[in-house]
């Protein structure tokens, strides 16, 4: 549910997407101010911000000392200016020391200020493992996030989504953290790491729009219907979850969240009202994960349909380890006896 | 516990740990205390590169001298009627701070904070700056919106939290919030306004606007990263933003020298940046403002950053839940060289023929009688514990712009349990 | 089932049991070491470490710069020499800043170097609300730790376990968050506060033993028995769970969960499969909250055990208010009202 | 956007981004760059107050003229065995990172990242600090694990996550732990390791303890707020730490001036928190050790720390996942004035007449050799993608100290998937 997309399409990644979603709102709304570790001339680490500083100058694309508090604290600022700052954390486990300036301020500052303040920012930030960074460049911190009342949390697992979200994202008046699963920057990734990876060009999703769209925050998307069970998952996991499904042939729902916080609760719960049972997979650690909140969002409200035990497949409650990359992600295995023991329970 | 012993052969290392000279019960002796001399330190040019002005974080800018009478180049030269403004600005700060502690010890309020003998600094900024100008306050600034001309009555409902409250009762009392006044939402959180401060002043320059920016902080403050990230990114950016350090000497029960007073002064961290710094007496009015108004014009040049460390004290306690005779000597605050600003300005504008004890006594006598009448109207519109002078739906309002499903649930089951409950 | 209790007792208000904590502590190891904001000659904003400076010593007891990040960093690297430092956060409202060292660094250090360095801190800090401090004086932001691999999370209810928990988390080797609920520093409280304050002399539970116990982690007490329904509580809340069951007439039975990671999930798991009938409390916000992983393990483990769904009565997703205080906070209206719907469910 | 147009009789604001001197394709000219003479900065006495010695954060310790002789008071005059030991240290460090790249780029590991052309900054370390001091390095201080004799197999065993590595394959290649060689566990997370050094100095000077400490991070780092309580802290308990700053030049992409390099020096930071700070050329290793030396020697004798700044260049990439060839000048390395550390090391032997062509050339077979059979030996024991080293259950230790019931569940069920799934 976009609206008025442009019609010219082209395949993009996820990176160029992003980027194209940037190019598109600074050309739109001259308040929109991208800074970051690396993002001006260089054009970030990932190249998410490749070319926008030539095109739109040094004012309002600019890298930044590494300083991640400063980085956000600097952007709370702008926007008590008036600008709608897009800054980027380079990898999502350096966003701690922004954490004091995000939770305490940039999601605080409208109810503090009954409305006379807001902060307008989109924090665009790598996330997520699969490419052994080992414990400091693959953490999915969004539960620390989805706890704040202030902020929203939004997670692309496709170009086309990635780009209509983004946008999104950066037009809303509250702060929002935009998680990008890095895994599948490149292409979709089912998590059979021992299989060549399927470039995005394959994909139906990566036909972007050059132009101006956006998919409105707060709704999810069903990406494969089905009767049996119920599957919710974001970014990275969506894709595990296909193709778990595809290659099981047991016919789940499988419900791409893309907004964690607020989440579109209207879809969960006919879904699982339908199927009777549900599985919630993320990469993060599983206690406290963001899973934590759909089990007891699910349960609380589709109690009686409920066929069998919710199940959560996560990552497991250790740092993410470098050379066990696998056997910590919450791969096809793990996933495929979680959806036989639901089914079956 | 250690790994292993101390080396027999080496000296063992020593602990340092920061100790106030005065502890409650000592006599306190200022004698040794260096102030300078009045209109002693230089001025340098607006433009001056901070590598040609080191000395200045080093030294007091000081313009009365203990008779009252203005010296030298910081000597702003303001007209008679500036400073008798000034003056019943800081008086009236002061009657406020007054009535409004007495309003929390009667219980009519959670909260209070005092800006006793610092009233000089921020009144003195908010002549100096333009009205367009961003203050990103810490919680001792209300002297920045009383001097703007904000409603006293405002600042009273926020205190009360009461249904005239701008902020619907949501913050603790000071905590207030002003953009018609150019005041930044006050945060609990020390120091979180620095770096803001910065962004709001990079902003306005990106944008090719005039308005600057200024923060404020205590001493006690400076500690905090968040600190260090506005001095890098101000230096890096050359941002139009003045930082200015509030050293009264005390973070709660800490004297200055926990926050690294004993090696340096706050006035120093700048150079560290290459960001113009000065260190100016906090209780002369005169030289606050010439300091500010330095910094302002320097800033509007494309100069660069100031960071400005007003030495000061703080007469009163941290706050109201604070008891200061448990951790220093009650005589400091007599003793402090560098006196009462008040005082001290109101002894300049006598001296010059502009003032005398008659008007002086004229107007702590309107001033008295106006904060108590403000306070009467803010009071008949409530106080912290007559009731809840706010619907109870607000609370679930401004936490996103619009209201997502869960908060409407929650708002709608409050009212439902209450209901259910009889109440 | 505390090992040893010294035989003299004394009664004690929760801080006097906390000061005791560290006294016993540092009278038993030369290691432990205190710091923080104003704990040292004033003896901290709520007397916990009165005196303590007087007795060790400013080698072990002493003031810090007001930077909380600075303050984990450097315990951080004291453990690393050998101490166990004792650091207070004055209010766990600001945490933030320190959280970078505790998430990153001292959570992890254990885990990334194998062994061979470890972070035995024990983070004291005040939190939760009831005391008009606004939103930066009355969070309850214990479920951003709970989500935290390799950090504990300790949070007692009354003087007696206040000491004995806080001295086996000194003595634990590994870092632990110990968050006192400062709305009953004084005096239980049920959460009637239009009603004068019980103090803690009049509770059995502020009989403290004056030398040295400790009460094992990760054991939960069951402080009421009963057969209608499992409230799992901590901190305050335990004090409103029995005062609206005493109301009520309710039987339910109080699970005062003392240690909330690693959680005893043994008691909980015997009363629920009891009971069939849950709630869960605290004063934190909701969503994500520490409430949403007790809610997901209850359903996982006690599915074919539960007649009614699992409900969370907790804070609302707001910022705390100042003066709409009572409002936010979960009382006794709202435990009652949901007490009731789980009964009759 | 703004709330209002810039005021027109106003001057508009101005936004400065810092900008690099030479960018891809860009000719290189060092012409104007000031090294001051070797032997001209003087050296102050170990215990001089931060105040008397502030010069010495603008300008730069060298003791090594371009024709490599030794100069001035800072010489520290090193038996010719002792300069030979460093000589092959770097040399030895330099030939690691050869083949570790090679490694990474032949797909044998994920990652990894060199020091070339800094070798100087991390030997000259090892040498001037008792092996009983505690070393809180960055990523980039292999050397100070080299020289202190740490076994080379080990960093690779580390470095391929094979069944040697002492880290159980949980750490990114090059973030080692060697608590033996007094070398703390590297993190990814920048400057973390800053206050960590100071409480571990903290820690050895309240006990009476004689070991001192230091840590490492590169000039960009110095942004983090983390170097800010690092300095703070530092100041305040006057902790024996030494904290070494090395500037070379570059943070990924960005240039020194984004991280503050156009106001000041990174030394000056010291200055603002009073402590005691130099500016050193990082490429000269007699300079680099007297500075360390002199540093030590402060922090033994109660002084108080000190900060040091190396001014060196990052010769090669990043990292390996690195190009530095999108955002600086390729010439920028040859012209570098400050040259490379092992040519100038080697020359000043040569010189001494210590050293020839010849020796040089054989120890740099000797280094190559050695290094070639520990690579093969580590590659004996497996490299990153030949099949796990680590049985899968090492996942779930050391997580806490004993496994809690949930890890113990998740390690039965991880065992019981893959049994179920066949694998
Ligand atoms: C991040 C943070 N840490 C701690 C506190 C608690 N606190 C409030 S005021 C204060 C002392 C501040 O002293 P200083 O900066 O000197 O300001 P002053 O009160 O003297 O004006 C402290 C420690 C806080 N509000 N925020
Ligand atoms: C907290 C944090 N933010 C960002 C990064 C990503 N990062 C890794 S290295 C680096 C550049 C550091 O540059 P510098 O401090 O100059 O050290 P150098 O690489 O030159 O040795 C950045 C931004 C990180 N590792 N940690
Ligand atoms: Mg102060
Ligand atoms: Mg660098």
């Amino acid at each position: 549910m976009s609206s008025s997309p442009a019609t010219e399409t082209r395949s993009m990644n996820m990176i160029q997407a992003i980027n194209s979603a940037l190019d598109v709102c600074m050309d739109r709304d001259p308040a929109i101010t991208v800074m970051g570790e690396d993002v001006g001339y260089f054009g970030g680490v990932f190249k998410a911000t490749e070319g926008l500083q030539k095109k739109y100058g040094k004012g309002r694309v600019f890298d930044t000392p590494i300083n991640e508090g400063g980085i956000i604290g600097v952007a709370v600022g702008m926007s008590a200016y008036g600008l709608r700052p897009v800054p980027e954390i380079q990898f999502a486990d350096y966003i701690y020391p922004g954490l004091d300036q995000l939770v305490s301020e940039a999601a605080r500052l409208r109810y503090r200020s009954a409305g006379e303040f807001t902060a307008p920012i989109t924090v665009r930030s790598p996330f997520g493992g699969g490419i052994f960074g080992g414990q400091t460049h693959s953490q999915s911190p969004e539960a620390l996030f989805t706890h704040v009342a202030g902020i929203k949390t939004v997670i692309p697992s496709n170009p086309y989504d990635a780009k209509g979200l983004l946008v999104a994202a950066i037009e809303d008046n509250d702060p929002v953290i935009f998680f990008e699963p890095k895994r599948i920057y490149n292409g979709p990734f089912d998590g059979h790491y021992d299989r060549p990876v399927t470039p995005w060009a394959k994909h139906p999703q990566s036909q972007v729009p050059e132009g101006y769209y956006r998919i409105p925050l707060s709704q999810a998307a069903v990406v494969r219907e089905g009767e049996a069970a119920t599957m919710l998952a974001y970014g990275t996991m969506v894709h595990v979850a296909l193709g778990v499904i595809e290659a099981s042939g047991i016919d789940a729902e499988v419900i791409d969240l893309r907004t964690l916080w607020p989440v579109d609760i209207e879809t969960i719960e006919a879904s699982v009202k339908k199927t009777g049972r549900c599985i919630v997979v993320h990469e993060a650690t599983r206690t406290g994960g963001f899973g934590a909140e759909l089990s007891a969002l699910v349960q609380e409200r589709c109690f009686y349909h409920l066929e069998a035990p919710i199940e959560r497949v996560t990552g497991w409650d250790t740092p993410y380890p470098h050379s066990l990359e696998w056997a910590y992600f919450p791969g096809p295995v793990r996933l495929t006896q979680a959806l036989k023991r639901v089914i079956e329970a | 516990m250690a790994e292993a012993p101390a080396a027999p052969n080496m000296t063992p290392l020593s602990f340092h740990v920061p100790e106030p000279r005065f502890r409650p019960g000592d006599a306190v002796d200022y004698a040794d205390f260096d102030r300078g001399e009045a209109g002693a330190v230089a001025r340098p040019d607006v433009a001056a590169l901070p590598a040609d002005m080191r000395g200045h974080a080093y030294s007091l800018v000081r313009v009365l001298d203990d008779e009252g009478v203005a010296h030298g180049p910081w000597n702003p030269r303001l007209s008679p009627d500036r400073l008798r403004r000034m003056l019943r600005d800081m008086a009236l700060t002061r009657a406020f701070d007054d009535r409004m502690y007495r309003a929390q010890r009667q219980g009519k309020t959670s909260f209070y904070m005092k800006c006793t003998g610092e009233e000089a600094t921020s009144i003195a900024a908010a002549h100096a700056l333009d009205r367009g100008d961003m203050c990103f306050p810490s919680y001792r600034q209300q002297g920045l919106l009383i001097a703007r001309g904000w409603p006293i009555g405002q600042m009273m409902n926020q205190i009360y939290s009461n249904a005239g409250d701008n902020l619907k009762g949501r913050q603790m009392p000071i905590m207030y919030s002003a953009r018609e006044a150019g005041f930044f939402s006050v945060s609990g959180n020390l120091t979180t306004q620095y770096p803001q401060a910065v962004g709001f002043a990079m902003a306005s320059a990106s944008r090719g606007d005039t308005r600057i920016a200024a923060c404020w902080c205590g001493e006690g403050s400076t500690a905090e990263g968040d600190f260090h990230s506005a001095c890098t990114f101000a230096a890096v950016y050359r941002a139009p933003v003045i930082l200015n350090v509030i050293n009264n000497q005390w973070a709660i029960s800490s004297f200055s020298g926990i926050a690294g007073a004993e090696a340096t002064t706050f006035a120093a961290r700048g150079i560290g940046y290459g960001i113009a710094s000065l260190r100016v007496d906090g209780n002369d009015i005169l030289a606050c403002y010439a300091v500010l108004d330095w910094a302002a014009e320097r800033a509007r040049g494309n100069h660069g950053p100031t960071l400005i460390e007003y030495f000061t004290y703080r007469a009163e306690g941290h706050s109201t839940s604070d008891d200061p005779t448990k951790y220093r000597s009650a005589e400091e605050r007599g003793a402090w060289p560098l006196g009462d600003p008040i005082v001290r300005l109101k002894q300049h504008l006598i001296g010059l023929g502009e003032w005398d004890e008659e008007r002086h006594a004229a107007m702590d006598k309107e001033v008295a009688e106006f904060i108590r009448d403000e306070g009467r109207k803010a009071e008949a519109q409530g106080t912290l514990h007559d009731g809840l002078s706010q619907p109870f739906t607000t609370m679930f309002e401004d936490v996103f712009e619009e209201q997502p499903w869960h908060l409407k649930e929650q708002s709608a089951q409050m009212q439902a349990e209450r209901k259910a409950a009889g109440i």
